[in-house]
């Protein structure tokens, strides 16, 4: 199942690539994503039957914009610390507690977090996520959980989990 | 079209290529493998040797054959000059190879050794059979990568030090001479040796070439190990295994280092005065100053690492000699002479320093030591050994009636007739000082008193071992017979024709 | 724990076989598009190094790859060898003859046997990088 | 033009980028203000080339690396702050909680 | 003929004598050397007109000049005569003598009698360096090598005598440059032009190494005390000898014409060379070192002989040559016969052998009376023939003929310190003291006696017969036909004998063994010494009191005289210099490749 | 003639340039392998401004490789920040 | 002229880093740097002003292109640069297990 | 320290050397992390060694002589093909019509495998020599 499915997204990855729909295109593209396959399906993602549930698509079609949104915010907030003369930083690193099961969502998440204002993750102890927080705006952890977390998580629960 | 030419090169190659997946099968395969590889090299290049005569093959690798008389593929060049570096090659590969069945014995993986050891003399084959420039280059690159590797072979204290500092040393230099290839690009707008004759031709502008010939010089230098540029070579002659180091004294330094020099000098820059001087006064420093820092060391390989460049600076000297004659043009049977005198002694070296390196590893395989101070007494111990050193040191030393004598006597004589009375005497002088640092190495070694405490065996080394240091001591006195003028007329004149005739043979090739 | 953190690990399932096929991409396209065998073979080699970077080198028998990288890149560039020495038995005795038919230029299936090489030397080049990577990893202090 | 803008806005927001990268003072705000500002100018350079090209191999290139970039630079971004850290680089004198201090003792 | 016998043997014996000490072997090389005796000795009745006939033409070794050719004249056959007959006499010797002693003792013998008939017949001066190396070579095998000394000793032996033929390389190669041609018969030469006093000077030096004269002479003692007394008597002493001397006859006289300052200079040279090295046999404990000495002593003799330039003076030098040759090595075999049976080679462990060994005794007492110049025997009539050749010599009108009186005189000196030492060497050994531990000493076989007594009754007959058989025979056909004027009448040289001798014994008394007594017969060269128990060369350092040689021998232990340690120590100092600067630093070298670079270009731009 | 992409192109050196600033003045190593990474991506916007440039294609290949090595890079550089061995 | 001298003076940067650093991985990174500027210098000899990315595109035939060979020549250059750096450090890994310092001028062992 | 590499790489993109900036890309991150392993297996922290006297004489002479270098090369490249406007010989052949004579649309592969296919066939050769070499050296044990 994990061979298969990862010939089938590295036949795609290599169509998108060369873009291209002739014979010996395909022919060519056919055997390295089989060999792709042969060689990097053991470490492949484990529950690869997700792949095929549609709806999952579809959050994560939401997501793409939620995210955006949350990305264009954090430049704009990185922007001004940056510009702002005096720079009004007030580093630290926060925990914060997870409800996402599975490593892969946790992973989405940490990456989103990365992208959003002024956070980045540093680490995953348990279910613990370290975040380097360029301006903490609350010591209160329920506070910038909600703060930090935001909506993801819940995306990401329905796009993953 | 001669297939034997890209052979030559692909054959120790591919070797190297089956070493590495076959040697882990069958555990004593690497050896005996490459030893019959170098065999059937010895005996291809020695049939191109009698073969060639005073011919130039060119091989043009791909087929591409020259547009508007251009050449723009690589050209494998073939002639009297690079059929001896053949010779010299494979002859003491094969012999440094047989010598190690026996002497690697002792070191762990053998296959390693045995694959990159075909990778050095692959690379030799490379730089010896090309005609390109930037070809010269790569092919210098896997040889020297390869003895990079194997002076580390030991992992040691001493060889990974010694390696550390050849590499950063041979480094630069492979800089230098990547550079001075990018110059000679920047203005000939070619590679092929022979063409970039032709472009240049259009005019010498002074600073320019100067600067491109001292590049070019001081890379190769490096290589050749002369004097200023000389000071990773007893370090790294003395800490590879000795095969190895018999083959890097041997034929290593001449045919990545002087064969280059000569090529370059003589063939594709037009020779002047200046730079022959500047070549004649490299070769007598090197001369000098390394019999001098010789004949003070007390270890054995050392000793003989320093020789190398002395000796080498013999070669040089009378090549530069040939050259300012040459650019003269007054006396050319003179310059022939030196010419001659030079490529005979670079030969002769060959054979006495191979074997000295040979029986300095013998002597190390069986005391473990190369201190010259912890030996003594071997010669009824070692016969053979002692026996062939003898040869060696004697035929080193210019004494006859060993090789050594003949060729020396030779360029002390062009030096003469040149009127380059100094460095004739400085010839002189060196070889008076090199007898007496190998008759310290005979005294300490063989003579004198065996040293109480060291437990000998008593024996001789192993057949293999023997085998190669007598072939070698039988060579030094063979080769002696080069000295006779119709030997030497059928054997050393082509390449000595090429050096002489250099701007006649570069526009033969061209216009192949 | 082994290896770097679970984000890590994560990306590196997606991204390895990505990178890998994308090395593939680049070899295969040598003649069409800037890299080739050797650009190419870097990055096929980047895939496996990443796996070990994000993994740790515990799964792997290091011993094991070894040998088996030696073997891929020694017959890979014998094969090399072979394809440059097919010219030379071939009527022309041509070494480093460009021996297949040259075919429609800016093609996928053209510049006859350079593809080929393009191929081999991209195999030799992962498995002597993934060497290189792996003899460092492995070598360990000893006690002197 | 929209490609033009979209250009123009992506090295915007790496010039923001760099700027933090020089002026802020520890290396984890760098990172903070570099990875961030720099990633996302660089997606939309890339949207600039896909509207550039439109949907063909080109356009499609650039769409391709976009999510590579993406976990490319976060991870990485990631890794890099775990390493810092790790590397016994301590927090800049304007911060004011450090929870992970606990986590790793 | 004789080169293609030469050529034939040589390999022959090599592999022979690698089964080493078979019997088979001994004999086969004992009838070699019967063969070339044999043929050396018919080669005398062979005419000058049949000389070319004897010029086998080879290839010609480098381009186009010089063939190899081999050259018979008189001075060659007279070598080659007296090669042949050292040859048979010392290997018969050797064959009890050096049971064991050298490995391949007698392959090396035989090229070393093969090689020395190759230098004294070839022509072509290349072949006769090739020869004349090859020389080095067997010289240097010949020392056993196995003990601190003797390895040192054969190691600057083969360096000395290498650089050597190495300085003649250079010597040959401007006679090339000049002349032309390398055979000798064609190269004659005015020694005024500054290379053809290089070339001279080199190969002058080449001749000097080899006969051991001042200052290359240092080789010769070290070599006589640590190699067997058979490689003594063989090379230093006779071989080695016989070609310095034969070489030295031609440069002198055949390849180059001498001018004054050359004379001056060679004159100076043997002077030196006769008296240094005898006060240094004065010295001397170990009988084989003061042999040495001997040795190189009465070098200076054959090159005042030849230095004069006369033909009496160039007869008087091949004479002594011949007589030196036979005295010299049988006091050679007569150390090592005494070495033999006690294993001794001190003077002062040795005494009262007298009875003990007797023949041996014989022979010590005449080649002793011989070297010191004692009337009948050999070393006489040729010192008085150089002594002779000096005065004629005076006569002329260059600076070097106004100081005839000079090296008259340093001549007569060093004959008397001579005997002096001699008195010593057959005191010191033969008749003081009578050692318990010497009871059980016997004579040495016969096969070690016999050469002795030969060469005894040698030194007699030449002595007596000089005039009548070996002058005219031997030597006119070399120097030219001369006239021994006032030959045995001349009363002013009788006297200098006379003087010489009683200098000798005055010395010896005054310096202090007033209880030494002598009874000195010296007719019929029989003689008896008392001798106290006294130990004979103590009174030798009341000698070294004096202040000019109290300095002179203590500059001379530290070797100051000596060209070998001289140029060692400045070598080495070169070497330590040298070595400092290789520090191992790698920026060291990198700087050292980069300044070269740039030192080069600035060479080259200017 | 100066175009406006060709502005952005230098524009987008320069900050590669700045980058290059942090890289060699440090001061820890975390910051140079910082300005590493970033100057990575930057690098990203550059192959993307000359692909437009050029309307070549290709140049965008460069881009992805050096977003994929650039990558694995920082990954061993973070790694060995982190202090464990590469095959830990 | 101005990009070739750059080019060389950076060369001279990398040579000068090789001389006076004392740390080995450090003389190892400036012999890169030399290398990198010996490629920069082919790459700067090989351009044409005008001349297209040496890509043919049957499209548009009869293009001028910069010149192929420089950068065939850098590419082979390159690998070559990678090969010795990677042998180099192997070395370095080994020197610094026995020797316990990555200082250059402990490293002397062979002298004189 | 990739960072002159990295640098080398826009000037690869500004010089129309787009097969060489791909290259050297793969190369600078793989000696980058070869770097980086080599420091891990040895020591973490990287010694800083002050600038002694000696030190600083070294440096001093080092300046000299690249300075000397620096005007010689000045010196003697004035008259050269200026930047930009170098003329051709050899590589003309590879520029007019090669793409149709080796079928290859990237001319530098052209180069790289066909018309100079022996040197690639040396530089694959390099690479594994390296690779022999280091395996070689990275033995644990040297001598039995
Ligand atoms: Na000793
Ligand atoms: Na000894």
């Amino acid at each position: 199942m994990r061979y298969l499915t990862l010939f089938i997204l590295s036949l795609i990855m290599w169509l998108l690539l060369t873009f291209k729909l002739t014979i010996p295109n395909l022919i060519v593209g056919t055997v390295v994503a089989a060999i792709t396959a042969l060689i990097f399906a053991r470490y492949f993602i484990r529950n690869v039957h997700k792949f095929l549930e549609p709806k999952r698509y579809f959050w994560l079609f939401v997501y793409f914009f939620v995210f955006l949104w949350a990305c264009l915010k954090a430049n704009i907030d990185v922007a001004y610390r940056v510009l702002h003369p005096a720079m009004p930083i007030r580093p630290g690193i926060v925990k914060v507690r997870t409800t996402l099961r599975s490593d892969f969502a946790r992973t989405l998440l940490a990456n989103s977090i990365t992208m959003t204002p002024g956070t980045i993750s540093v680490d995953i102890i348990g279910d613990d996520l370290y975040i380097h927080w360029i301006y903490v705006h609350s010591e209160d952890p329920e506070v910038y959980s909600s703060l930090i977390l935001g909506q993801f998580e819940k995306y990401i629960k329905r796009i993953v989990e | 079209m001669n297939p034997i030419i890209p052979m030559l090169v692909i054959v120790p190659l591919a070797s190297a290529f089956l070493i590495m997946v076959l040697g882990k099968l069958i555990r004593d395969l690497p050896g005996y493998f490459t030893s019959a590889v170098f065999l059937v090299l010895l005996i291809t290049s020695y049939y191109a040797w009698m073969h060639n005569g005073n011919g130039i093959t060119v091989y043009k690798v791909g087929g591409w054959e020259a547009v508007n008389k251009i050449p723009i593929g690589i050209y494998m060049v073939l002639d009297g000059l690079s059929v001896i570096m053949l010779c010299l090659i494979s002859t003491l590969g094969f012999l440094s190879a047989v010598y190690s069945l026996s002497y690697m014995k002792r070191y762990t993986g053998e296959e390693y050794y045995y694959a990159l050891l075909c990778l050095l003399v692959a690379g030799m084959n490379g730089v010896v059979l090309s005609g390109d420039l930037f070809n010269i280059f790569v092919f210098l690159e896997i040889s020297v990568i390869a003895s990079y590797a194997l002076v580390a072979f030991g992992v040691e204290k001493n060889e990974l030090e010694a390696s550390f500092k050849y590499q950063v040393l041979g480094g630069i230099a492979s800089l230098l001479i990547l550079f001075g290839i990018g110059l000679i690009y920047w203005k000939a707008k070619t590679l092929n040796i022979a063409d970039i004759r032709e472009a240049f031709k259009a005019g010498y502008d002074g600073t320019y070439y100067t600067f491109v010939q001292m590049l070019i010089l001081c890379g190769f230098g490096v290589k050749a190990a002369i004097m200023p540029f000389h000071a990773w070579l007893p370090d790294a002659h003395s800490s590879a295994p000795s095969p190895i180091s018999a083959m890097l004294s041997g034929v290593f330094i001449k045919a990545v280092g002087i064969y280059v020099i000569l090529r370059l000098f003589f063939s594709m820059f037009v020779i002047s005065e200046q730079i022959a001087f500047v070549i004649t006064a490299l070769g007598t420093l090197s001369m000098v100053f390394g019999v001098f820092l010789a004949i003070g060391q007390w270890d054995i390989k050392r000793l003989l690492a320093y020789h190398s460049i002395s000796q080498m600076g013999y070669v040089i000297m009378s090549a530069g000699i040939g050259m300012i004659l040459l650019s003269r043009g007054t006396r050319p049977d003179v310059a022939l002479l030196a010419i001659t005198g030079g490529l005979y002694h670079l030969i002769n070296h060959a054979a006495f320093k191979g074997l000295l390196f040979l029986n300095a590893g013998a002597l190390e395989y069986r005391l473990g030591t190369r201190d010259l101070k912890e030996m003594g007494g071997l010669a009824s111990e070692m016969p053979i050994t002692a026996g062939t050193s003898f040869v060696a040191s004697m035929s080193i030393s210019g004494i006859p009636p060993f090789n050594g004598f003949f060729s020396k006597l030779i360029i002390v004589i062009a030096c003469i007739r040149g009127r380059f009375y100094l460095l004739a005497f400085l010839a002189i002088l060196v070889s008076i000082i090199t007898l007496a640092s190998f008759l310290k190495f005979q005294r300490y070694a063989f003579y004198n008193k065996t040293n109480a405490g060291k437990d000998l065996t008593g024996k001789e080394v192993a057949t293999p071992m023997v085998f190669s240091m007598i072939v070698l001591g039988m060579l030094c006195l063979l080769m002696s017979l080069l000295a006779i003028p119709s030997v030497r007329e059928s054997l050393l004149k082509p390449a000595v024709d090429v050096l002489m005739d250099a701007g006649n043979c570069m526009s033969k090739i061209i216009g192949m | 724990m082994k290896g770097m953190t679970t984000i890590v690990k994560k990306t590196t399932q997606i991204l390895a076989g990505i990178i890998f096929l994308y090395g593939a991409y680049v070899v295969i396209h040598g003649h069409l598009t800037p890299g080739g065998g050797f650009a190419g073979g870097v990055i096929m080699a980047g895939a496996f190094i990443l796996v070990t970077l994000a993994f740790g080198g515990g799964f792997l028998n290091l011993k094991k790859e070894e040998t088996g990288s030696t073997a891929t890149e020694n017959i890979a560039v014998l094969i090399v060898i072979i394809l440059s020495l097919v010219g030379l038995f071939l009527g022309a005795k041509v070494f480093f003859l460009n021996f297949l038919p040259r075919g429609t230029v800016g093609e996928l299936v053209s510049a006859g046997v350079l593809p080929l090489y393009n191929i081999f030397v991209g195999i030799e080049v992962t498995s002597s990088i993934f060497i290189l990577f792996l003899a460092l990893v492995i070598f360990k202090e000893e006690d002197t | 033009m929209a490609c033009l803008i979209l250009l123009s806005v992506g090295i915007l927001f790496n010039l923001f980028g760099c700027i933090g990268l020089i002026r802020l003072p520890d290396v984890y705000n760098r990172l903070q203000a570099a990875t961030k500002c720099v990633t996302l100018g660089t997606c939309s350079i890339l949207i600039g080339v896909l509207v550039h090209f439109g949907f063909n191999d080109a356009g499609v290139k650039a769409m391709v690396a976009i999510p590579i970039l993406f976990f490319a630079s976060t991870v990485a971004a990631h890794a890099l702050i775990r390493g810092a850290y790790g590397f016994g680089i301590r927090l800049g004198d304007r911060s004011v909680k450090d929870d992970y201090k606990d986590a790793v003792k | 003929m004789l080169a293609g016998i030469l050529l034939f043997f040589i390999p022959g014996r090599i592999r022979f004598v690698k089964e080493l000490i078979s019997i088979l072997a001994v004999m086969a090389a004992l009838y070699s050397s019967i063969v070339l005796f044999g043929t050396g000795d018919k080669l005398i009745s062979v005419d000058d007109a049949l000389r070319t006939g004897y010029q086998a033409h080879h290839n010609c070794l480098l381009a186009d000049h010089g063939s190899i050719c081999f050259q018979v004249d008189g001075l060659s056959r007279l070598i080659v005569l007296f090669l042949g007959i050292f040859g048979l006499l010392i290997l018969v010797y050797c064959l009890t003598y050096n049971k064991g002693r050298i490995k391949g003792f007698y392959s090396w013998y035989l090229i070393t009698l093969g090689a020395s008939y190759g230098a004294v017949l070839s022509d072509n001066l290349l072949l006769f360096i090739i020869f004349w190396g090859v020389l080095g070579i067997t010289l240097y095998k010949l020392i056993p090598g196995t003990d601190e000394a003797s390895s040192a000793a054969a190691k600057k032996t083969l360096i000395i005598i290498g650089a050597s033929d190495g300085i003649m390389i250079l010597g040959i190669a401007i006679i090339w440059k000049i002349c032309g041609t390398l055979s000798m018969a064609d190269v004659s030469l005015p020694t005024s032009g500054a290379l053809t006093a290089a070339a001279f000077l080199a190969l002058l030096t080449g001749s000097f190494t080899k006969a051991g004269a001042f200052p290359f002479h240092s080789w010769i003692p070290d070599y006589a005390q640590y190699s067997p007394a058979s490689s003594a008597a063989f090379l230093p002493a006779s071989l080695d000898k016989l070609l310095g001397i034969y070489f030295l006859a031609r440069i002198t006289t055949d390849l180059f014409i001498l001018t004054d300052p050359w004379r001056m200079l060679l004159l100076s040279l043997g002077v030196i060379t006769i008296v240094a090295a005898v006060l240094m046999a004065l010295v001397q404990h170990n009988c084989r070192r003061l042999l040495g000495f001997h040795a190189v002593s009465q070098v200076g003799y054959m090159v005042l002989g030849f230095s004069l330039g006369s033909m009496l003076g160039v007869a008087a030098g091949l004479f002594h040559m011949l007589n030196n040759v036979i005295y010299k090595s049988g006091l050679f075999l007569t150390a090592g016969n005494v070495e033999f049976r006690t294993g001794k080679e001190d003077i002062d462990e040795l005494g009262d052998l007298s009875r003990s060994m007797p023949l041996t005794f014989f022979g010590a007492i005449v080649f002793a009376l011989s070297i010191s110049g004692i009337p009948p025997l050999n070393g006489f009539a040729s010192k008085w023939m150089i002594y002779q050749a000096i005065i004629d010599f005076g006569s002329g009108s260059g600076l070097p003929n106004k100081l005839w009186i000079l090296w008259l005189g340093l001549a007569v000196f060093g004959s008397a310190l001579t005997l002096a030492s001699f008195i010593k060497f057959i005191g010191g050994i033969f008749l003081s003291g009578k050692k318990q531990e010497f009871a059980q000493v016997r004579e040495v076989p016969v096969l070690m006696w016999a050469p002795l007594i030969l060469l005894a009754l040698g030194c007699l007959l030449f002595g007596i017969f000089a005039t009548g058989i070996i002058l005219p025979r031997l030597l006119m056909p070399v120097s030219g036909v001369f006239v021994p004027a006032g030959f045995w009448n001349s009363s002013l040289v009788s006297v200098l004998v006379l003087i010489s001798v009683l200098l000798g014994i005055c010395l010896y008394l005054i310096t202090g063994m007033k209880k030494f007594r002598t009874e000195d017969s010296f007719i019929g060269g029989e003689k008896l010494y008392e001798t106290t128990g006294y130990p004979v060369s103590g009174f030798y350092h009341t000698l070294k009191e004096f202040r000019l040689m109290a300095w002179f021998y203590q500059k001379a232990e530290e070797r100051w005289f000596d060209v070998y340690e001289l140029s060692k120590r400045f070598t080495l100092w070169l070497s330590s210099l040298a070595s400092r600067a290789h520090s191992g630093i790698l920026p060291h070298y990198t700087v050292w490749i980069i300044a070269g670079l740039i030192i080069l270009l600035m060479i080259m731009n200017t | 003639m100066i175009s406006y992409l060709d502005i952005m192109l230098y524009v987008q050196i320069a900050l590669s340039g700045i980058c290059m600033y942090r890289i060699i003045r440090g001061p820890t190593i975390p910051d140079r392998m910082v300005g590493i990474d970033i100057f990575g991506i930057l690098v990203v916007g550059i192959c993307a401004i000359i692909a437009i440039e050029t309307e070549k294609s290709y140049i965008l290949d460069i881009g992805i490789a050096w977003i994929i090595l650039s990558f694995i890079g920082t990954l061993t550089l973070a790694k060995y920040l982190s202090g464990k061995k590469i095959n830990e | 002229m101005i990009p070739y001298w750059m080019c060389f003076a950076l060369f001279l940067v990398g040579l000068y880093g090789v001389i006076t650093r004392r740390n080995l991985v450090k003389i190892a990174i400036s012999l890169s740097i030399m290398e990198v500027s010996t490629f920069l210098f082919f790459a700067l000899m090989g351009y044409i002003e005008g001349g297209k990315f040496p890509i043919v595109d049957p499209a548009e035939p009869g293009q001028l292109y910069v010149d192929p060979l420089p950068q065939a020549l850098v590419l082979t250059a390159i690998v070559i640069g990678l090969a010795t750096t990677s042998l180099l450090m192997a070395v370095i890994i080994r020197i610094y297990r026995k020797y316990k310092t990555f200082d250059i001028r402990e490293i002397r062992n062979l002298r004189g | 320290c990739g960072i002159v590499g990295y640098g080398l790489v826009i000037c690869f993109l500004l010089l129309k050397a787009p097969d060489l900036a791909i290259v050297q890309i793969v190369v600078d991150t793989m000696s980058l992390i070869i770097m980086v392993t080599v420091v891990l297996n040895t020591s973490r922290e990287e010694p800083y060694y002050g600038l002694d006297s000696r030190g600083r004489t070294l440096a001093v002479a080092a300046l000299a002589l690249i300075i000397a270098l620096l005007y010689y090369f000045v010196i003697s490249t004035g008259h050269l093909d200026a930047f930009g406007e170098s003329h051709l010989r050899m590589s003309e052949a590879y520029m007019n019509g090669a793409a149709e004579k080796t079928g290859s649309a990237n001319l530098v592969t052209g180069v790289v495998f066909d018309f100079r296919g022996y040197d690639t066939l040396g530089e694959a050769t390099v690479l594994v020599t390296a690779v022999l070499g280091v395996i070689a050296i990275l033995r644990l044990k040297g001598k039995k």
